[in-house]
């Protein structure tokens, strides 16, 4: 059911735990699980230095978080709220039919996050 | 990597002596029981005795067994059928919350062909009051369908005194045996159950086969319309195979059910005792004693449980969640939600179904792994943190 | 004594093909195909492996395919799923007189629903006239069911005309084809049909499986109502070995279809034509052309089909016969009846189904044996001495 | 389904035929199913000599002929007439719920062809 990419970072998931101090932080609940996601940025001259997530879900949306935060450490703000959920599910090998709706969690909670930056430091 | 089955109340393995006693009836002995020459009748007489069996097992005369496909075919035949032929006495049916889809989808079909339907609550352990059972009794009800044993949780309700307030009544009593039958005594006449869902694939018997019991007397409208197989009850041909490996499976359970039990339910009560000390903020879901000996309900706080299935799967153990986030996306079980269950609780719900061989070491291995899941888990947890 | 098997419209053995790709699944590979642990994914992935076989043989999307316990099953949830389904835009169901009890059964069950229901005749060979069934659509028309070969003459009706009335009407067409598979093409696709009923213990599969396919936007309520298998079409754990073994002789059927029908008619030929040789006074029920492969209906004056069905097996040669006499004290079989046949003629048809394990020796010895058969009950007949 | 002792019957079937100048005729036609019995007596001194029969009929109808044929070889016209159905399928061995109704051919139409014997000798 889950690929390959799926179970390796579900297994060991990337950047789990949070930041104190962080820049910023974001979270994110399922409307349609009640699942939920809270990420913590370091961001330094726009550039995300560092992510940690803390994920309350299954094992999609573990790994979605996992890949997400992967996918966004070292690249620019705009880089990040260009990343949509689609990309972090592809990046993943797909995820079957009825998991898809798990990856959104993993990019809006990131962009809450940024916002969450963004306006903290306006 | 061992790996270790424990899902036995989603389906079990094929007993070997069952597979035994079917393979004749596949490629040797593969006449249509109802043809009248030297094929059809061998195997119009393996299929009696096959019947006598299951009779056996239950306490009922050979013709009230109605072979069927499974125990979802049982439950909407059993539902429906008395529903269609009782139409003129009443439309009303009670049951429970925490029924079988196949229970509750029949009864809201029904709805939609104007029958009213009476969905009895819960308490906390996931049992039924059986006065309030009576209370919601009026003179349209023609049906109780009340479950024996509670495929999420194991609780078992109290079948006999269900069966005393339906017959006082004179209303047709339909349980759903499929968890209960080869794990606690049935007896249909004791219970004074005038129909009694069985499934095959529960017990040892292959997917594919079930029966209904139908007290002599009911009146039942076909659900499968056709030839004159199962005394007009159901149509289509026999499955042989399949009902001649019920029979053994029910002469199995039959003989071994007491031991059986007493073995299960000391693995399961050393598996349960040893997450629960193990684990802080761990709760069992469902009657602390009035609980088939084999299931094990259990939650562990603030994490999901389709996750913790994973990391199970993964070290090779196979176990189910009462929420089945794969297949249901409106989250999680009627059973534990039914139960007032704390939503987050409910959501790690993880159920352990024991069978025939399953072992201590089996349990052993499962003390070993499932804390050190949970606690990785805890650990990625934002509830955990706050 | 050789036992030659000529009664393969009732049921047929399972192929040693389907019965080795079968057996891992009951007692290894045991797993719920709807469980999400490995126990679940490696049947899961059978179940769809399964589907997609099936699919090819009649030319349909793997969705499009409905795995049931057998074909009576699949005809009553056509029939009354799309009765119930589209009910709010008319009442009328149109069929023939020869249809299986499984189709006419569900018919009348719907009479006494409000439905109103057309039984076409037939001709005396069985066949049907499309303009007439044309003729008899009303705007109330929901649902034509008209079977694709007649399981007593195996006499095939005009499919892809019919197919194309339904379509042109824009009404819901189910056929069954629970005789036609396996033994003449099949492609849903060409035909024109919304519903398709098979049966595994047919061609070659076990009972206790079948399939009914469903067309891609065809509503259908269901017959069994429970969990979500089979896209909620048909609940209840699904038989897994069954399904595996209806897809392995889907498979095979496709592969040896043309070789079997060849192979089938030329014996299925010397047999009838050997036997009006040898027997005065005898007919053949059925089309002359448009028949299937395998049968041979056949009919010898003066005397009663038991009797001849009863020396037969004695000398160990199992056919069947057309008026069930055992099972049907009604007497003669409908399908005959409705053919206008003469009642004395009726009462003696027998029924041959060839199948893949039969020889020309099987022929030879039922051209040596038969004949004597008739002549003796001839001689006790008081018919023949008037 | 069938006893043996059907099966013996129905395969070597006593007395089948027909007597010319038979002293009695009798006849009968299943209601339930058609199927048709014919017997013929040849008596003397009240005393069955020999019967015949023809059968178009099922397997247990041409058993229950033969079977009533030697049960009645030797009686008096009265023990013949005594003669039940029932006790045609008990000599039978029984015969199978839905086979019933078939033994009621053989002794009904003994009974017809000594009412024929005796309406033409009064
Ligand atoms: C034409 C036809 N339809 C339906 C059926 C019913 O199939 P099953 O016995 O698998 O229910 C049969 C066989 O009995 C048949 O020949
Ligand atoms: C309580 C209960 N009822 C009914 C069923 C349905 O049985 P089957 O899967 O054989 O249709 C099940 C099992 O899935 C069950 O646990
Ligand atoms: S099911 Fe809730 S995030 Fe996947
Ligand atoms: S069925 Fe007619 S006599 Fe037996």
């Amino acid at each position: 059911m889950y690929s390959d990419k799926v179970i390796d970072h579900f297994t060991n998931p990337r950047n789990v735990g949070e930041i104190e101090n962080a820049d910023g932080v974001g979270e994110k609940v399922s409307s349609s699980c009640g699942d939920r996601m809270k990420v913590f940025l370091k961001v330094e001259n726009d550039i995300i230095e560092d992510v940690k997530f803390q994920t309350y879900g299954c094992g999609a949306a573990i790994a979605s978080s996992s890949m997400m935060s992967e996918l966004v450490i070292g690249k620019t703000l705009q880089q990040a709220l260009d990343l949509t959920n689609d990309q972090v599910a592809d990046a993943l090998g797909g995820l079957p039919a009825p998991k898809l709706h798990c990856s959104n969690l993993a990019a809006d909670a990131l962009h809450e996050a940024i916002k969450n930056y963004q306006e903290t430091n306006a | 990597m061992k790996r270790i089955y424990m899902d036995n109340n989603a389906t079990t393995a094929v007993r070997p002596e069952v597979m035994e006693a079917m393979l004749p009836f596949y490629k040797e002995h593969f006449g249509n029981p109802s043809s009248v020459h030297w094929a059809g009748r061998e195997t119009g007489a393996a299929l009696e005795a096959a019947r006598e069996k299951v009779a056996k097992l239950i306490n009922c005369a050979p013709a009230e067994v109605v072979f069927t496909s499974c125990g979802s075919e049982g439950d909407n035949l059993a539902i429906k059928g008395v529903a269609d032929a009782y139409r003129d006495r009443g439309n009303h049916i009670i049951t429970t919350a925490v029924e079988h889809p196949a229970v509750l989808n029949s009864c809201k079909y029904l709805e939609k062909h104007g029958f009213e339907v009476t969905y009895l609550p819960v308490d906390g352990h996931g049992m039924l009051d059986v006065s309030s059972l009576e209370a919601a009794i009026t003179d349209k009800t023609i049906l109780i369908s009340v479950m024996w044993a509670n495929n999420e949780t194991g609780t078992l309700f109290p079948i006999e005194k269900i069966g005393a307030v339906a017959r006082k009544h004179k209303i047709c009593f339909h349980t759903d045996a499929v968890q209960a039958i080869g794990r606690v005594p049935v007896d249909v006449d004791a219970a004074q159950v005038d129909l009694l869902a069985i499934s095959g694939h529960k017990i040892g018997a292959p997917k594919g086969v079930g029966a209904l019991y139908v007290r002599k007397g009911v009146r039942l409208t076909p659900l499968v319309h056709g030839g004159h197989q199962e005394r007009n009850r159901r149509a289509g041909t026999h499955n042989l195979p399949g009902i001649v490996g019920l029979g053994v499976a029910c002469e199995l359970a039959d003989a071994d059910l007491r031991n059986t039990a007493q073995r299960l339910s000391a693995m399961r009560d050393r598996l349960e005792q040893g997450l629960l000390a193990a684990i802080p903020e761990s709760q069992v879901n469902g009657h602390p004693t009035m609980r088939l000996p084999n299931t094990l309900n259990i939650s562990f706080n603030y994490i999901e449980g389709e996750a913790v299935l994973l990391f199970l799967d993964m070290q090779g153990i196979a176990a189910s969640s009462g929420s089945a986030c794969m297949s249901d996306l409106e989250g999680q079980s009627h059973v534990i939600d039914a139960m007032g269950v704390d939503p987050m609780m409910a959501n790690s719900a993880i159920r352990f179904g024991l069978g025939y061989d399953n072992t201590e070491a089996d349990v052993d291995q499962v003390l070993e792994i499932l804390p050190n899941i949970v606690k990785k888990l805890r650990d990625m947890s934002p509830f955990y943190h706050e």
